[in-house]
């Protein structure tokens, strides 16, 4: 009986999600807050990302920004190359402006050799190989590092501190590696995502679309896998790894599979995030920025795709809005930091934690004095 | 009648110390076995070298003929032995339905399990399985929210569920009231001939409720087997329990 | 640019919602009000907040004193202040919302190179002004940039020869951050160390932040070097000081010329481990006019602390504002456009002097000064140029005064 | 040789300063403490303040910020760890967040910025602490030349870490310490007071903290973000060292910064931070649980 409610309720959030975000260019006159949205949007996928990993897997993963970071410099690649001071540069095929300054002096102005490793550059020029590469790359790299991790069976918390020890590293190389990556700057004045002839201004309600259904898609497919029987042994490997494992499963072979499909919405998330912002820059490989992603999930509930989806989105919005009174800027992160303590303290299934017990409570209160019993609140079908 | 699991000459060496000695022992299809053995006599650890746990230093396990000697646990698994902890074994978060449903695991690749639902034949035997163990009324229940001996039974059903054609059972009444044992035991005996079974146990009431033929383990090494009433008489197996005040 | 420009109305005329965005409409009925507003974007959070902060804090200075004689052609600044948390995601979202929301006509603000890149495609695609106040590694030409601080050739072109011919030091040990300002300063100095007889004997570089300078001290030491020329940036400014000393070496002996070592990490580090090194700026709290001991005091007293130092960037970020007030004035509206015209050749007395910013590349001409540190953390004025001079962005590619690479009509790319 | 030897030898003991109450605090109790290195930013600013507003010296403020930091410590555990005790996950994310509080306590002066109030010292801004100049100027010894305060460290450095193996392996308290390690709840059983030698623990491990910020703050800029880089690097070296074993403690942060000193010299430091962050990810992979360990709780 209160199993139905709950599948129903959950329905219902999804379809709320769905509709309020596919509407909102409808609600919101100003191209601003679209883009704003369609960040936070993305932000969101990141969540979504964690909580399928972190939540359904068990797997922490710290350097989540490691993979954001490849998909982000991927398709910025592809950007840069179509963009106008890139075809500006003294040559007729295009050469990223800051290529320039670290070439040598007498180097040949293209991309093969102007600088060393400038010829990774290459391919890049169609912009069909950075989008693609945008989801590929993160996705290969999750395949070794979880093939490694799982095979070995590492768990917990080092894995935690294995990922995160893995984004620092890459932290280090994209700065180190200045001829390829223009270092600490990143890379900025980006061309416009160009499908079918039409560009994509990032204030465009177009883009807007692009985010939005994107994201919608994402959140729907990976509904379905954790809803799936891979998805529900992969929970069961989370809760006794070793009874999965006697009842026939390859653990590994599920962690390996989640990490990367996790890693893969990351990267993809980390191209869209270039679309709408138009830079990519090394602070995505902060562990800041991938601990923060945790808190979204974790605030939002981490067992809960879409909650961690709406606490990243929430966040977010509160922080853009906090920030533009004076006094808030100062004191907001030290609002963050108390309201993550006491989630993690009191509220460990976060929101969506929240809204669940407020639901069976009424599911309970109802059938009370419907005269039934009440029944237990718990349900694991998220 | 056809041998489901040879043990040929197996042993384990743990830094000097054998936990299990040359055993050997060869149980039939369809066979219910019990292990008795003082304390440290090796019976888990015989448990854990069958089912892969435990790396064996030397000797063979074959189940229905294939080698399956320090082979991964899942491909043991896979292979026909399921195995159920002395400690209940089970997904905790996870209903008790969703445990039985994780269990319907002959199909264990991952991208074979990318899809929704699942078989009707499956779905019977899950049924069965519900029927066979008295779980029809906490389907829905959290497993980690189960009464000791409701645990003890889906565990038992998920080796059911899960197809093991050899079934290792290490003390599966420990902690049990009494009602619980002895529906424990009409589970087992409900299981006999189709499956075949091993039980490491020490309730020897529970024992001769369920027991044919008995192997008696002890320093690691076999001591004695053959039926319980030829293994109660016999002298060496009393010496052995001795120290431990005797079968009882 | 212009072809970007060309792009973006071909864009907006395609698409209409952003058609409200389009820059005929910057003085549309909104902007008849009694005010005007303009964006203030710098780091009120995190790490770079130490020197950020100052830097808004002196813009709104001058944005106060400005609206206290009356605002720019009868109308009030309201500034919009926002914060970009020391991080170049946050400064790229926080231009934006100026820029389309706000709809300002003109962000001052910014201070690392990475924040600037970030926000530079939004000024650039919705042509609109950023004001920058920072010393920078050059290798920029943008229409819809005015740079105020500055470039290399503006702090190295007298530096150089100065270390060379009147300190007498020709073995230059190069360290800097591991990111452009540093490198690009590098590449400048080593034309420049070549011109005038001397020898570079390493180039090396630390991560941004970096703290543990055990091992490029010790490298220093046993390199032979008798200068470091130290492009370092930041807390990593502190903690190579520190380090210095505390291996024993000395500035009597070995100096430290820097270009970026201002007042602010001295006070930070400790007067006493600065004392005796060098550092070249256009302007330094220490210069001993009238104006700068005014602007100095009025500084203190607008942010109410009596120990308040001032620095290169953050007089940039005070002069700016009247630079921008001037070209506003001379142009007779306030729309990004007119703003570019109006400030070629603006020329206003700032505090370290005549400022003038240049028509053709809209960098600014700036007077370079060498300072020695002394034990009160106040730099004394050693060396200064005559004259004010020419702001040259692609100096290390061989850009000279009369041979200019970034003029009004944009950046000749075949030079480079 | 022996400079390069130092320099190594000068970045093991800074490591082993912030990893050794780290490693009390991981290994003992499970706790992932990511605020450890706001306790040692607290330790630096206890310097900075009492020698602006006390007049302290570095060796007065020494024992001062080892008590401010344990008191903080012990509020820490007293408020936040003891609810978690057991889901070492959730230690790392919740003591997170204490990181973020208490560092913007230290920009928000205590939240006094609100009220106009400003204390020297404090504040977002860049601090430093005073070193006597008798410390700052090297001196030969048998024709190697010997930096005082880097000596200084190193010495502080091993005294601590001896007095922390003496009280873990030589006193009753270290005894009951041990056996909470291996088993709580059988520590209980044998009526060990778990929550107290805790939280005792625990203010330890931060007072130790508080005293690797005092010692940092001599060669290091003060500032609120000051430990943010410094609490990955502790950890890296805990989890490679082996959880709960102080000498694996030691022996990694003596690899750690070996590896990093000679790399550093002999190609440079970003290579040498690289090479580091690669050794760690082997030895974690190699043996998760550290080059010495045993299993804990």
């Amino acid at each position: 009986m209160s199993n139905r409610i709950f599948i129903l309720g959950d329905r219902a959030v999804y379809a709320a999600f769905i509709i309020i975000v596919l509407a909102l260019p409808l609600l919101v006159d100003d191209v601003f807050w679209l883009n704003r949205i369609a960040k936070y949007l993305v932000f969101g996928m990141l969540g979504l990302a964690i909580a399928l990993s972190w939540g359904y897997a068990g797997i922490l993963n710290l350097g989540q920004g490691l993979f954001f970071g490849l998909g982000a410099y991927m398709i910025a690649m592809s950007l840069k190359l179509q963009s106008y001071t890139s075809l500006q540069q003294g040559s007729d095929k295009p050469i990223p402006d800051f290529m320039l300054w670290n070439a040598e002096p007498g180097a040949p102005t293209d991309l093969c050799c102007i600088t060393p490793g400038s010829w990774l550059w290459i391919p890049f020029q169609a912009q069909w190989f950075g989008m693609a590469m945008a989801v590929v790359v993160p996705v290969v790299f999750a395949l070794i590092i979880g093939s490694t991790i799982f095979r070995l069976r590492v768990s917990g918390v080092y894995v935690a501190i294995i990922t995160l020890a893995l984004v620092l590293l890459a932290r280090l190389l994209f700065i180190d590696l200045q001829p390829v990556t223009n270092g600490f700057n990143g890379l900025t004045d980006l061309g416009w995502l160009t499908i079918a002839g039409i560009e994509f201004d990032p204030f465009m309600v177009a883009t807007y679309y692009i985010i939005a259904v994107s994201v919608c898609v994402v959140l729907l497919l990976s509904r379905w896998l954790i809803s799936t029987r891979a998805g529900l042994i992969l929970q069961s490997t989370r809760d006794d790894p070793n009874r999965s494992r006697y009842l026939g499963y390859d653990v590994a072979s599920y962690q390996v599979f989640f990490f990367t499909v996790s890693a893969g919405i990351a990267g993809f998330a980390g191209m869209l995030f270039v679309i709408v912002s138009e830079f990519a820059t090394p602070t995505y490989f902060d562990i800041a920025f991938s601990i923060s992603m945790v808190v979204w999930a974790a605030v939002g509930g981490r067992s809960s795709l879409i909650g961690a989806a709406l606490g990243a989105i929430l966040i977010n919005t509160i922080e853009a809005s906090v920030s533009e009174s004076e006094m808030f800027q100062q004191a907001w992160r030290l609002i963050i930091g108390i309201v993550f303590v006491l989630v993690v303290l009191y509220m460990p299934r976060g929101l969506a934690g929240l809204a669940r017990d407020v639901l069976a409570r009424v599911v309970a209160l109802s059938q009370r004095t419907g005269g039934k019993d009440s029944q237990s609140s718990h349900t694991a079908a998220e | 009648m056809k041998a489901a699991l040879t043990i040929e000459g197996l042993e384990v060496d743990f830094g000097g110390f054998k936990a299990v000695d040359s055993m050997t022992t060869v149980i039939d299809d369809g066979e219910l076995r019990v292990i008795l053995g003082p304390n440290g006599a090796g019976k888990t650890t015989l448990m854990d070298l069958i089912s892969g746990k435990t790396a064996a230093t030397g000797g063979k396990v074959h189940l229905f003929g294939r080698d399956i000697t320090n082979r991964p646990e899942h491909e043991i698994a896979r292979a026909g032995v399921g195995r159920k902890f002395q400690i209940p074994s089970v997904f905790r978060d996870l209903s008790v339905l969703q445990n039985l449903e994780v269990a319907v695991s002959h199909e264990p690749r991952v991208f074979r399990n990318l899809r929704l639902g699942m078989s009707r034949a499956d779905r019977k035997r899950i049924d069965e399985v519900i029927d066979l163990t008295g779980l029809g009324a906490v389907l829905d229940t959290l497993a980690g929210d189960l009464s000791h001996g409701q645990m003890q039974w889906l565990e038992l059903g998920m080796l059911i569920t899960q197809q093991s054609k050899v079934i290792l059972l290490d003390e599966p009444t420990a902690g049990m009231t009494q009602g619980e044992t002895s529906k424990t035991a009409d589970i087992i005996l409900r299981l006999k001939g189709t499956h075949t079974i091993l039980v490491v146990e020490h309730d020897m009431a529970f024992v001769r409720k369920i027991a044919e033929k008995v192997t008696v383990m002890h320093l690691g090494k076999l001591l004695a087997e053959g039926p319980m009433q030829t293994i109660e008489a016999d002298p060496a197996v009393r010496d052995a329990y001795l120290g431990s005040g005797g079968l009882h | 640019m212009s072809n970007n420009r060309r792009n973006f109305l071909k864009q907006t005329a395609a698409y209409g919602a952003t058609a409200a965005l389009g820059p005929g409409l910057w003085a549309s009925a909104a902007r008849a009000e009694s005010e005007i507003d303009v964006g203030v974007l710098f780091s009120l959070t995190g790490g770079l907040s130490i020197v950020e902060q100052s830097l808004a804090d002196a813009t709104l200075m001058a944005i106060d004193e400005i609206n206290a004689a009356g605002g720019v052609m009868g109308k009030k600044l309201n500034p919009i202040v926002e914060d970009g948390a020391s991080d170049a995601r946050t400064f790229n979202e926080r231009a934006s919302k100026l820029v389309l929301r706000d709809r300002v006509p003109t962000v001052f603000g910014c201070y690392t190179s990475a924040s600037r890149k970030a926000v530079l495609p939004i000024f650039e695609r919705r042509n609109n002004m950023l004001f920058y106040p920072t010393y920078y590694e050059g290798f920029e030409c943008s229409k819809n940039v005015v740079y105020t601080g500055a470039v290399p050739n503006q702090q190295l072109s007298n530096y150089i020869p100065w270390i060379i011919n009147t300190l007498g030091k020709k073995k230059f040990f190069i360290v800097g951050s591991n990111y452009i300002y540093p490198r690009e300063m590098a590449k400048v100095s080593k034309i420049l160390i070549e011109q005038n007889g001397g020898e570079w004997v390493a180039d090396e570089y630390l991560e941004l932040g970096h703290s543990e300078w055990g091992a490029m001290v010790s490298r220093i030491k046993s390199s032979g070097c008798d200068v470091v020329l130290s492009n370092v940036v930041g807390d990593s400014v502190i903690a190579f000081y520190r380090e210095f000393r505390n291996q024993g070496l000395t500035h009597d002996q070995l100096p430290i010329c820097a270009t970026v070592t201002s007042e602010i990490e001295i006070a930070a580090m400790g007067a006493e481990v600065a004392a005796g090194s060098f550092t070249s700026f256009p302007y330094f709290q220490a210069i001993d006019t009238t104006a700068n001991n005014d602007f100095v005091e009025r500084y203190r007293r607008f942010v109410d602390d009596s120990s308040a130092v001032t620095q290169h960037a953050l007089e940039c970020s005070y002069f700016q504002v009247y630079l921008w007030k001037q070209a506003v004035e001379k142009a007779g509206e306030v729309t990004p456009d007119a703003i570019r015209e109006g400030i070629k050749g603006q020329t206003f007395d700032a505090p370290n002097g005549k400022v003038t910013v240049d028509g053709e590349n809209l960098h600014t001409f700036l007077t370079p000064r060498i300072a020695q540190w002394g034990g009160d953390g106040q730099g004394e004025i050693i060396d200064e140029y005559p004259e004010p001079i020419k702001p040259l962005p692609y100096v290390a590619y061989g850009e000279t005064d009369g041979d200019l690479f970034c003029s009004a009509a944009g950046l000749d790319s075949s030079r480079l | 040789m022996f400079e390069v030897l130092f320099i190594g030898l000068s970045l093991t003991s800074v490591l082993l300063l912030i990893a050794l109450g780290l490693s009390i605090t991981y290994g003992a109790m499970g706790v992932i403490n990511m605020a450890h290195g706001e306790l040692v930013m607290i330790g630096a600013y206890t310097a900075v303040l009492a020698g602006i507003h006390l007049g302290f010296n570095i060796f007065l403020s020494l024992p001062l910020a080892f008590v401010v930091a344990a008191l903080v410590g012990l509020l820490i555990e007293r408020v936040v760890i003891r609810r978690l005790y057991g889901r070492i996950i959730d230690t790392l994310l919740a003591t997170w967040g204490v990181a973020i509080i208490l560092q913007q306590l230290i920009r928000l002066e205590f939240g006094l910025t609100f009220f106009g109030i400003s204390i020297e010292g404090l504040g977002p801004g860049l601090q430093n602490m005073r070193v006597p100049t008798f410390m700052m100027e090297p001196f030969d010894l048998m024709g190697l030349s010997i930096q005082p305060y880097r000596t200084f460290i190193l010495c502080v450095t091993i005294l601590l870490t001896a007095l922390t193996w003496y009280l873990v392996y030589r006193t009753a308290i270290g005894v009951q310490v041990r056996a909470i390690m291996r088993n709580p709840q059988m520590a209980a059983a044998c009526g060990i007071d778990v929550r107290r030698v805790s939280a005792l623990t625990f203010a330890y491990g931060s007072g130790l903290a508080g005293v690797a910020g005092v010692l940092l703050a001599g060669f290091r800029t003060v500032m609120p973000d000051m430990g943010a880089t410094v609490v990955v690097d502790g950890f890296l070296v805990v989890v490679v060292g082996g959880v709960g074993s102080l000498l694996g403690t030691i022996l990694s942060s003596a690899l750690l910064g070996q590896i990093n000193g000679i790399v550093s010299v002999f190609s440079n430091d970003i290579i040498a931070r690289a090479v580091v962050f690669g050794v760690v990810i082997a030895i974690i992979l190699w043996r998760p649980r550290g080059l010495f360990s045993f299993k804990s709780r």
